[in-house]
């Protein structure tokens, strides 16, 4: 035979019940932003001073950040767009295309600015990171898919406006899809443009390995 | 912690130099040096190793299966097996043919124990992977080709 | 000091399936330390194993063995309760010899 | 001029959790290999050793640390590591894996703090550190059960709030945060799949999985050294052994895992 809660018992459970739910209260999202900033200020080492500011974020970086589902609203999405198409400098030769078979190593190349040891990785130049995210040469399987591929990107031309969209493109992505995954390796410094133009070349050279047949 | 990222780096150039040492005498005999087979492990060509075996002349077999990835994620450690369903098999031996020195193992089997050996190796880059088997006084063979990604992720 | 074996061999049927995981650096005499030097070629060169006291099989292996090896075999007309040992030899000349017991599948 | 070095250093990649062999959406191609080498995990061997060193009389004080309390109680390891991080009250902090055993090296052993730490994570091709083998010593007694996280405690809460809080945020040169490569389904960095942290199945697939055995290594890993890793990736600073920061994700992380079944150790390509 089943027992029946009395008031009493069900007016009990429901104060535990309340009271748990009570205990269990989230710091809010104002104040979760202060500990984490405090615990990103004190959790990590670099070999200077400068190179522990990359911790720090810019406006553009913040309003990137949302968490969970949050979205970017359309005010928010204007200010990084903004913000990005003023980030962009040009190459100093105005030539936005430069070398393809530069620019084909730099794709493969995923080196270059890791600190580890108490060391910046000493480089000439940093890689490109392309090959890490985006499907490159046809039938070339060692590489990722966070990026859609550029194969074959340079059907739609290597004219002078396609180039200079490219360049624009690798620089600050984030002035034609803000906050996209795709780094701002122009903006943030971690390509020069130089050899922007090198990738820019790669992509957009009938001649280049990424769009031979 | 100090550079360990580029010691790991390293191991591709371990791999690819893999048994120089060997080449240049400075492998001490073990214990086991009486059985250890020194003019194969020592081949730089796959034929040379081949030979350093008894095998003259082999006969591509589909009665050897080879277990194994097609493509390595890691070329420090590849997993191989070997499955030989030829009767008598008296011993299996796996090369990497690119590697510089390609033979990597040879398995003696006793009768009584089953024609398999599951085994890692270290392969330096893409390349056929060879199971040389020995069964009744003949030798067979079959290979199977493995990619090679060096690194990955992290 | 070598530290010991891990060795399963588990019947199936009348077969022990026997899978073995050595520590070993299996140093290929061609990396360096992090002062440059070269670590010195440090490999198992030979592997017996032996059933119920008698050779089975007997490996013998080049530096291209990975770090840390494994190796898998099948003997056939095995019972449980049956041993299984293995010894490995390194070309230092340095040993290790582990048994296990052949255990019923489970 | 490339050296080789730096020809190699090329093809490493970006990546903060490789997915546990045998994880959805790996190519029939890398599938056979992974689970050979799950199969049988030279990690396994990290667990003896990791016995053997838990259990040896040492530091200044000369003790064991068969004494230390992972959370179920002194010396009783059964699913311990299933339910970290969590709030331990005689150190008033959130502890992971790693964390206690540091704590239980300087309170039952009398070992230096920085100095344990300084050591704890092993070079690659080396015997590896103490506390990586401890770590999977201690784990491996949570084999079978389900992870099971709890932020009873505020400062689980907070740590929690903080660490999913961190997932998402991007800085540096390449403007990545953890979500850049982990808040989306079949994605792969290079041939290497990135599992869905947003995704419960999908963490759950890796939440159950470490300490795990790194091929490349040659030693047994915890998070502390794959949280290091992925800010070295992704051009960040270095991550501090046992920093809030790592310690905050491995509380969102773990938690957003509970129901994963452990099964240690890992193995990691």
């Amino acid at each position: 035979m089943k027992m029946k809660k009395t008031a009493i018992e069900w007016t009990i459970g429901a104060a535990a019940v309340l009271a748990a739910v009570g205990c269990a209260t989230f710091p809010d999202a104002q104040e979760t932003r202060g500990t984490a900033e405090s615990m990103v200020k004190a959790s990590f080492t670099a070999p200077t001073p400068n190179l522990l500011k990359r911790l720090d974020q810019d406006r553009a970086q913040q309003i990137c950040s949302k968490i969970g589902k949050a979205e970017l609203t359309p005010a928010e999405a204007a200010e990084v767009v903004k913000l990005s198409r003023a980030s962009i400098e040009y190459p100093k030769s105005g030539k936005f295309a430069g070398n393809w078979k530069a620019g084909a190593k730099l794709a493969y190349d995923g080196g270059g600015d890791r600190i580890q040891g108490g060391r910046l990785e000493k480089r000439a130049h940093n890689g490109g990171l392309c090959q890490n995210c985006h499907g490159l040469e046809a039938g070339e399987v060692n590489v990722g898919n966070v990026g859609p591929a550029l194969t074959g990107y340079g059907a739609r031309g290597n004219s002078e406006a396609i180039a200079k969209y490219t360049y624009e493109r690798i620089y600050n992505a984030w002035t034609y899809f803000p906050c996209s995954n795709m780094p701002r390796l122009g903006a943030t410094g971690h390509l020069t443009p130089e050899q922007i133009t090198h990738l820019v070349a790669y992509l957009i050279d009938p001649q280049s390995s990424l769009n031979r047949k | 912690m100090n550079r360990s990222r580029r010691r790991v780096l390293e191991l591709g150039g371990g791999v690819a130099a893999l048994g120089a040492a060997a080449a240049a005498g400075l492998i001490p005999a073990g214990a086991a040096a009486a059985a250890w087979n020194k003019p194969g492990f020592e081949s730089k060509a796959a034929a040379d190793a081949i030979k350093s075996l008894g095998a003259s002349g082999m006969t591509e077999s589909r009665d050897i299966a080879i277990t194994a990835p097609d493509i390595a994620e890691n070329g420090a450690v590849v997993p191989i097996a070997v499955t030989s369903r030829i009767p008598n098999t008296e011993s299996i031996s796996i090369l990497a043919e690119k590697n510089p020195f390609p033979l990597a193992a040879t398995f003696d089997i006793a009768p009584g124990t089953e024609g398999y050996a599951s085994v890692r190796i270290k392969m330096g880059q893409t390349s056929h992977v060879r199971a040389v088997v020995k069964a009744g006084g003949k030798f067979y063979t079959a290979s199977k080709e493995v990619k090679v990604t060096v690194g990955g992720c992290g | 000091m070598a530290e010991p074996m891990r060795i399963r061999a588990t019947l199936q049927g009348d077969v022990a399936d026997v899978r073995i995981l050595m520590r070993h650096p299996m140093e290929t005499g061609q990396r360096k330390n992090p002062k440059g030097e070269i670590i010195p070629v440090h490999f198992i060169q030979s592997v017996v194993v032996t059933h119920n006291g008698k050779t089975v099989f007997d490996a013998q292996w080049s530096q291209a063995i990975s770090r840390d090896p494994f190796l898998g075999l099948r003997i056939k007309g095995a019972k449980a309760g049956d041993k299984v040992s293995v010894t490995w030899t390194d070309n230092k000349g340095d040993k290790r010899t582990d048994e296990a017991t052949v255990a019923a599948s489970s | 001029m490339f050296t080789l070095r730096s020809r190699i250093a090329v093809l490493a990649l970006i990546c903060l959790f490789a997915p546990a062999a045998g994880a959805q959406n790996a190519g029939a191609g890398l599938e056979v290999g992974r689970k050979m080498l799950l199969e049988d995990n030279p990690g396994e061997l990290w667990i003896d050793r990791g016995k053997r060193i838990f259990h040896e009389k040492r530091g200044p004080k000369k003790a064991s640390l068969e004494q230390c309390d992972f959370g179920m109680g002194p010396g009783n390891l059964k699913g311990a590591t299933a339910r970290l991080p969590r709030y331990f009250a005689d150190t008033d902090k959130v502890e992971d894996l790693d964390s206690r055993i540091v704590t239980c090296m300087v309170t039952l052993q009398g070992s230096d703090r920085e100095q344990v730490k300084k050591s704890a994570i092993g070079r690659p091709l080396t015997d590896g550190s103490d506390i990586e083998a401890i770590a999977m010593y201690v784990a491996s007694h949570s084999n079978g059960m389900k992870m099971d996280v709890r932020l009873d405690h505020p400062k689980e809460r907070e740590m929690y709030k903080a660490g999913e809080y961190l997932f998402f945020r991007r800085s540096g040169q390449t403007d990545f945060g953890c979500v850049t490569c982990h808040g989306q389904p079949d994605k792969r960095i290079r041939l290497q799949d990135l599992v869905n942290m947003l995704d419960k199945k999908q963490i759950q697939a890796v939440a159950g999985s470490w300490p795990a055995y790194r091929g490349a290594h040659g030693i047994s890993r915890t998070m502390q050294w794959r949280l290091y890793d992925c800010f070295w990736q992704m051009r960040l600073p270095e991550l501090a052994y046992l920093s809030d920061v790592s310690i905050a994700l491995s509380t969102y992380l773990n938690y957003q895992g509970n129901g994963a079944v452990v099964k240690v150790p890992g193995f990691k390509r």
